[in-house]
């Protein structure tokens, strides 16, 4: 690099060009949270427990997903529900150990328990990261 | 003389010899001769000599299964001996006519064989549905009782023998001799594994011989006239005659006594008068239900043991089942394996699990919801449900029909499934 | 010993097998259903396919099912050939025609034996597109639940609990495919040994009732090794916990007492664990005439401390507290004011069993079921040690057998052929009790009588035994011959002086007479014959010697003295501190109530009634304020003393001579395998992160466990334990309690390792 | 009814497990059925529990354990009716009682049975109700007959 280069100060306006030129083009960022950015289809985000038409759950509390659960983040304890039915009294996902790895769908019977799309879940306080049921049943948002 | 030892004597009406006329025909002729006279082992070397074969369907050599009975010290007391009456096969009729007709020739079987393998006690397991002959057969051994050919000291000869009559409660599988044997204890009939074999442990845990009724029938004529006799009775190297039976769409269905190895031509077309006009024939189960069948070009085939299992097949009971071209082949078999599966005793898992597959694959292909791989479950069914791989024979004897019917009647399978409907309904 | 060649390599195995016991015990896996160690082969559900070859040049081979074959020097064979491999996975297809699948609700999941061998045969795939038969179920009262259609017909419930333990009212119906188990009707099962239909049963038919409340897979249980306290027979157990609940009590293997099973008492007798009875916080009084509240385990001590300091206090021991509770009972208050928390009539028959089996041989379980007599003098076996009534079955079954089988040559294994043989001939088993027992229709000849009768009837025996005469007919002289023609004979009795004394000279009378013979003393509890031999007082002393401070252990006084006695005892007594697990009429007059652990969570030593010293483990950390009654008895001393389990031990191993061998019941707490702990959970174990996430996100450190080499964690050694630390039974590719087949040295054999335990009481008289 | 069960029972002294099924059929001769006291009498008779006796008695297709019901409708199974459909015939006639084979209608008018052959071949497919034979049958000729018992049973009363 010459001198002169370095008094006409030639690298700060091919820079400064640089921006110039991409300050007219279309912007490639995404302005989250206005602007939201399409999911692949097969993105794995938050759990969702599935519901019968009649908006029972469809899980029975086999156990499976929390057996092969890697990060051991799912606690499930079955109960007997109306007609001898089984079902989960309490199903629930600490989601902050889950690494989303999917294998809870994978392996369900049922497939009672599927990962949505999901994935803000961003919060200031660690206790609400633990799902139980209830949130588990919602339909995602968005 | 008499060429039909079995049935030469029976009255053409069908009424029972009493015993006045069974002794003037020269009955119990045999247990005088034997009975005291000659050694027990003298008469089974006679039923050895004699080539007399089980005529259950098996066909073991009688005497070398007697032979196996321990004897004198050795043997744990008492010794049994059944006659084997339960006659369930469908299409089997021949023991009926022999107890019916002639109850004493049975009884007088019974002493006989009893007296070879020194038994104590004996029984008639006659099958529940046969009333008419268990009425005969109580009447005769009472009469039997009475003129001393049975109860204490025979003859002089210081053994004894009592005999019991036993009405089944109708299962198939009383027809296996273990399952009878289980019956007969007053258990499930469910039969028994072999090892130990009967002859050392059977009833009560006691040695134990089963024999079939016609079998039994034969012993008094073989004692009276002599092994060589019986052997010249019959047209192949098997000794006597046997009782041969046809029923399906022939002129005259019926069963006859005719020599051990007559053809199934003479026995179809000289007895039961071919079939019935216009209908053809298509094959033919020539044992029972439980033999594979043969088709017309084989119709030449001596019936005895050897020849049939030479051809694939078995002489079985010796009752043939004809399949004409106006019965569908797919619902003769559906019918067949239903019995079967119904008479499954449920003990083992082929026979108790694959039966039904079968008749469920069978009745949708002839219902005409049936599917090609429906075909290969079959077959697979045919090859697992072997000799060996079940618990008994009454599997392996299912499978039998339908090994060589989805053979012989691929074109009729294929047809059900192509038209999705039974093409002769 | 026969050489088999399997896949062309040689094995040595045991002539009087059959090759599937043989082939399982080398470690290899054949599937196989209807077959169980205990209960011989049958046959019938054909899953153990195999192909045997003639010789060395036959390929072509011919299937045959293992369990039916005898083992015959040379025998050639192969377990993976393509043939029976499909024959095999067919077999499994057949089954699942009519199984349900409904696997994700069925209590069986996860430790199924129908799902491992579906696995280990490779079927996948169903072609059966044809509707399902279906059954309808019934009740069986409050302990099993019954699902028929899960039903694979494999005959063993009913060859276990008619054949086996001798139960009248199951039975299979039908025939066909509709081959159906249960009872005639709808019905609570009557047999004592129903429970181990749950275990019996290779898929869920049968499951355990209680435990369907709780719904836990097996992976997800935390289990420690433990004996039952419900009898002094002492078998041993597999406590299960989950979230804090005692959810199942199964079968722990012990070759020389329970073997593969248990009686109904100690399976379903432990749901006290659980119970709304039990104390779980520390309970103390203001003064007399308060009412009893809770308190901090801190307030409770020091109340406890200062009743106990500087005055006479009495202790009260208990046959359903560990060895080392008592102990620690026994060092707090010195051994003159130690009393032995038994009634007057324990009292006597406990100490007279010590007595006589320090003279006397005694034998185990497995020696009662092979040897060739017994004589039961007194007992009601079926209400005092059921599994010792089972016991004695085998014996009465297994006797005749072997004289059969000499006439006519056939496998034990081969259970038809055997029972068949057998026919109704009954064994050398006689019994004499006061009335009808179920036990009776097993025995040659019974005899009812008042206990001084039955007492005569022993002496008359032992007068027999030493003097045989052939003339005279009578019972006694029966009895005798049989003994006396026994090789091994057993005499078991208990409860009464005069009746066990008899039993004591029958045996001695055998012994005079150059037989084995052998004495079995019934005790009522876990822990009785060890709490006599560690020693004190009779209670009925107690009554007259009186204290103003009296410590009870776990304890209901009420139960062993006459209710006069004890109120006037508890009258008198100015501070009373009671330890216990449950609500008791001695807890509601205590001053202090110091909340025990249960059985099911704390580490002890039992003594059963051949005085074999056994290890029990606590299956899952008791609540805070519950504590071990050694660990409560240690704090109430001035300073601690024994800070683990392995320093009590110890301490008791010194102090009392007849307990030195007491520490080698279990390996110590310092024990490691390859440098780590063995672990309570199974490696599948779930939720381990979250299970406590609704009470603080951050995963607690999981329990220390100081007292044991058990841990409270999946996490430790993958290794075989030794047998005293086994803590569930599994394999790879075995999940259901099959799965022992890979802990025992021979199938139906000790397990590696020999079996647990310890036998403290050396006869003076030698087998 | 000939005998009363006491009399069966005396037929047999000091029987032992072999003669529970001729007990059992002598019974069912008698009494059509065999009913749980019976099952319960012969036990204590044989000195066998009931749950071995039914273990038993279920095996075998001879023994019914529901009274039979006032009309008796007997199904032909044999070869000839199967070949003309007996099959339907059975369905109809279950559908039309709501009883499986073996069963009596709870209100005890009908039982059904299946029959290997009732040995009328030539009236194939043919049903019996009592002592009557019925020819040919189809599903529909099947519900008018048993209306008609059904009607006369409800005119008598």
């Amino acid at each position: 690099m010459g001198k002169l280069d370095k008094f006409l100060l030639t690298d700060l306006f091919k820079g400064l060009m640089l921006t110039l030129k991409y300050a007219f083009k279309k912007p490639i960022t995404y302005q989250y949270p206005e602007v939201r950015r399409p999911i692949e289809p097969r993105y794995r985000g938050r759990h969702r427990l599935t519901l019968h038409d009649d908006g029972s759950v469809r899980c029975v509390a086999c156990g499976l997903c929390a057996a092969i659960c890697p990060s051991q983040c799912i606690t499930i304890e079955p109960m007997e529900g109306p007609g001898g039915k089984r079902m989960p009294q309490v199903y629930e996902i600490e989601i902050g150990r889950c690494v989303f790895c999917g294998f809870c769908a994978e392996v369900c019977p049922f497939d009672a328990v599927v990962l949505t799309q999901e994935f803000e879940m961003a919060t200031t306080d660690k206790s609400t990261l633990l799902f139980d049921q209830q949130t588990l049943r919602e339909k995602p948002r968005g | 003389m008499n060429d039909r030892p079995l049935t030469g004597r029976m009255h053409p009406d069908r009424t029972p010899l009493s015993l006045r006329e069974y002794e003037q025909a020269g009955g119990y002729q045999a247990v005088r001769q034997a009975v005291g006279r000659i050694a027990p082992v003298e008469v089974m070397n006679l039923v050895k000599e004699s080539n007399l074969r089980g005529r259950g369907g098996a066909g073991f050599p009688t005497g070398v299964k007697w032979s196996f009975v321990p004897r004198g010290a050795q043997a744990r007391r008492p010794v049994y001996l059944i006659a084997n009456a339960d006659e369930m096969e469908p299409g089997a009729f021949k023991d009926r006519r022999l107890l019916e007709g002639d109850p004493h020739q049975i009884i007088e079987g019974v002493i006989l064989a009893s007296y070879a393998i020194e038994a104590d006690i004996a029984y008639i397991f006659l099958r529940g549905e046969y009333t008419l002959a268990a009425r005969r057969v109580r009447q005769a051994v009472a009469e039997a009782y009475q003129a001393g050919w049975l109860g204490k000291n025979i003859c002089g000869s210081g053994w004894g023998l009592e005999l019991h009559l036993h009405t089944g409660a109708g299962r198939y599988m009383c027809g296996e001799e273990t399952g009878l044997i289980n019956s007969l204890e007053g258990r499930r009939a469910t039969p028994r594994n072999k090892p130990p074999f009967p002859q050392l442990s059977g009833l009560f845990g006691r040695p134990t011989v089963v024999q079939n009724v016609e079998t039994l029938c034969n012993l008094p004529h073989l004692v009276t006239h002599g092994a060589a006799w019986f052997k010249e009775l019959s047209r192949c190297k098997d000794g006597g005659t046997k009782i041969y039976g046809v029923s399906g769409k022939v002129k005259r269905p019926g069963a006859w006594e005719l020599p051990m190895g007559t053809p199934i031509r003479e026995i179809l077309e000289d007895r039961a008068g071919g079939m019935r006009d216009g209908v053809h024939l298509r094959a033919i189960l020539p044992g029972g239900a439980s033999t594979e069948f043969v088709t017309v070009d084989q119709i030449n085939m001596q019936m005895d043991f050897d020849t049939c299992q030479a051809a694939g097949t078995r002489l079985g009971t010796g009752m043939m089942i004809v399949l004409d071209d106006q019965t569908c082949p797919v619902g003769m078999m559906l019918n067949l394996e239903r019995f079967f599966a119904q008479e499954s005793c449920g003990w083992c898992t082929p026979c108790r699990e694959g039966l039904p597959w079968i008749v469920q694959s069978l009745a949708a292909i002839e219902a005409g919801r049936g599917e090609p791989a429906d075909l290969d479950i079959l077959e697979m069914h045919t090859r697992l449900l072997g000799p060996g791989l079940t618990y008994c024979a009454l599997a392996p004897g299912a499978m039998e029909p339908l090994h060589s019917g989805l053979k012989i009647f691929r074109d009729d399978f294929e047809r059900h499934l192509r038209e999705g409907r039974c093409p002769w309904s | 010993m026969p050489v088999i060649y399997i896949d062309d390599q040689p094995y040595e195995v045991a002539a009087h097998h059959n090759l599937l016991h043989a082939c399982l015990g080398l470690g290899f896996d054949i599937p196989y259903f209807c077959w169980h160690p205990a209960l011989g082969s049958v046959g019938a559900c054909r899953q153990c396919a195999v192909k045997v070859f003639r010789d060395e040049h036959d390929r072509r081979g011919q299937i045959v099912m293992s369990c039916m074959t005898p083992v015959r020097d040379g025998l050639r064979l192969t377990i993976d050939d393509p043939d029976v491999r499909r024959f095999r996975a067919t077999i499994i297809e057949w089954l699942m025609v009519n199984h349900p699948h409904d696997c994700p609700v069925c209590d069986e999941g996860g430790h199924c034996h129908l799902q491992d061998m579906t696995v280990m045969t490779g079927h996948n795939y169903r072609r059966h597109r044809f509707a399902k038969r279906t059954h309808r179920n019934q009740d069986l009262g409050p302990h099993i639940h019954h699902e028929m259609n899960r039903c694979i017909q494999c005959y063993r419930c009913v060859r276990f609990y008619h054949d086996y333990a001798g139960g009248k009212d199951l039975n299979v119906f039908g025939a066909h495919h509709h081959v159906y188990f249960g009872r005639h009707e709808s019905g609570a099962l009557e047999s004592e040994f129903a429970g181990n239909l749950v275990e019996v049963c290779p898929t869920g038919v049968f499951t355990d009732k209680p435990a369907r409340r709780y719904y836990a897979r097996k992976w997800d249980l935390q289990s420690a090794p433990s004996v039952c306290g419900q009898c002094g027979v002492g078998c041993n157990v597999l406590f299960n916990e989950r979230y804090g609940k005692l959810v199942r009590v199964d079968n722990r293997y012990h070759y020389e007492i329970n073997g593969y099973f248990l009686c109904d008492r100690g399976r379903f007798g432990h749901d006290f664990v659980n119970g709304e009875e039990r104390i779980r916080r520390p309970l103390a009084r203001e003064s007399r005439g308060a009412s009893l509240r809770e308190t901090s385990a801190d307030d409770a001590l020091s109340r406890a401390t200062q009743a106990v300091a500087g005055r006479r206090v009495i202790g009260i021991g208990s046959p359903r507290a560990s060895l080392e509770a008592n102990f620690a009972l026994r060092e707090l208050v010195g051994a003159d004011s130690f009393y032995l928390g038994l009634s007057d009539a324990e009292f006597k028959s406990a100490n007279l069993s010590l007595a006589l089996l320090r003279e006397l041989p005694t034998a185990s379980l497995h020696e009662i079921e092979t040897a060739d007599a017994a004589l039961v003098l007194g007992e009601d076996l079926l209400t005092t040690a059921p599994r010792m009534a089972l016991a004695l079955r085998q014996l009465a079954r297994r006797q005749p057998t072997a004289e059969s089988i000499v006439a006519c040559p056939v496998p034990e294994w081969n259970d038809q052929a055997v029972r068949e043989l057998v026919q109704q001939q009954k064994g050398s088993l006689f019994s004499a009790t006061p009335g009808p027992t179920k036990l009776d229709e097993d025995a040659a000849a019974v005899y009812y009588g008042e206990l001084d009768e039955i007492a005569g009837l022993g002496l008359a025996v032992a007068a027999a035994v030493d003097q045989p005469s052939a003339e005279t007919d009578s019972l006694a002289t029966q009895i005798a011959t049989a003994l006396r023609n026994a090789k091994r004979a057993v005499i078991v009795s208990g409860g009464n002086e005069a009746v066990m004394q008899a039993a004591a000279a029958v045996v001695r009378a055998l012994r005079r007479a150059g037989r084995d013979a052998a004495l079995c003393l019934t005790q009522p509890e876990g822990d009785t014959l060890g709490l006599a031999m560690l020693g004190g007082r009779a209670l009925s002393e107690v009554v007259r010697d009186g204290a103003e401070c009296v410590i009870v252990l776990e304890n209901d006084l009420f139960a062993r003295l006459p209710e006069a006695d004890a109120t006037a005892f508890l009258e008198r007594t100015k501070t009373l501190i009671v330890l216990d697990h449950s609500i008791t009429r001695t807890t509601a007059r205590a001053d202090v109530v110091l909340p025990a652990a249960t059985i099911a969570e704390s580490t002890g030593t039992f003594v059963n009634y051949e005085g074999r010293a056994q290890r029990c483990f606590s299956a899952f950390a008791p609540q805070p304020d519950v504590r071990e009654s050694w660990r409560w008895l240690d704090a109430l001393r001035s300073s601690l003393f024994w800070p683990t389990f392995d320093d009590v031990c110890r301490a008791m191993a010194q102090a009392v001579p007849a307990f030195a061998k007491a520490p080698d019941a279990a390996p110590s707490a310092a024990f490691r395998q390859i440098g780590n702990k063995i672990p309570r959970q199974s490696p599948r174990f779930s939720g381990r992160t979250a299970i406590t996430a609704q009470l603080n996100v951050s995963e607690p450190k999981p329990p220390d466990d100081p007292d044991s080499p058990l841990a409270f964690s999946m996490e430790g050694s993958r290794e075989q334990p030794p047998p005293a630390l086994i803590a569930r039974y599994w394999a790879p590719g075995w999940n259901s309690v099959q799965a022992l087949n890979k802990f025992q040295q021979e199938i139906g054999g000790p397990l590696r390792g020999g079996d647990p335990g310890v036998r403290l009481i050396e006869p003076e008289a030698k087998p | 009814m000939t005998l009363d069960l006491a009399d069966i029972l005396k037929q047999y002294p000091h029987a032992g497990r072999d003669a529970l099924i001729p007990l059992l059929q002598s019974v069912q001769e008698n009494f059509g059925y065999l009913s749980r006291d019976a099952v319960i009498a012969v036990g204590r008779h044989l000195g066998l529990p009931a749950s071995k006796i039914y273990g038993v008695a279920t095996f075998y297709n001879q023994f019914r354990f529901q009274a039979p019901g006032k009309h008796h409708v007997q199904v032909c199974r044999g070869t000839a009716c199967h070949v003309k459909n007996s099959a339907t015939v059975l369905d109809a006639v279950k559908r039309a009682l709501k009883i499986e084979p073996g069963q009596t209608t709870r209100d005890g008018a009908f039982s059904l049975e299946v029959v290997a052959c009732i040995g009328v071949c030539g009236l194939a497919p043919v049903i019996r109700v009592d002592d009557e034979f019925y020819a040919g049958m189809t599903a529909d000729k099947v519900r008018k007959i048993l209306d008609s018992y059904r009607k006369k049973e409800a005119a008598n009363g």
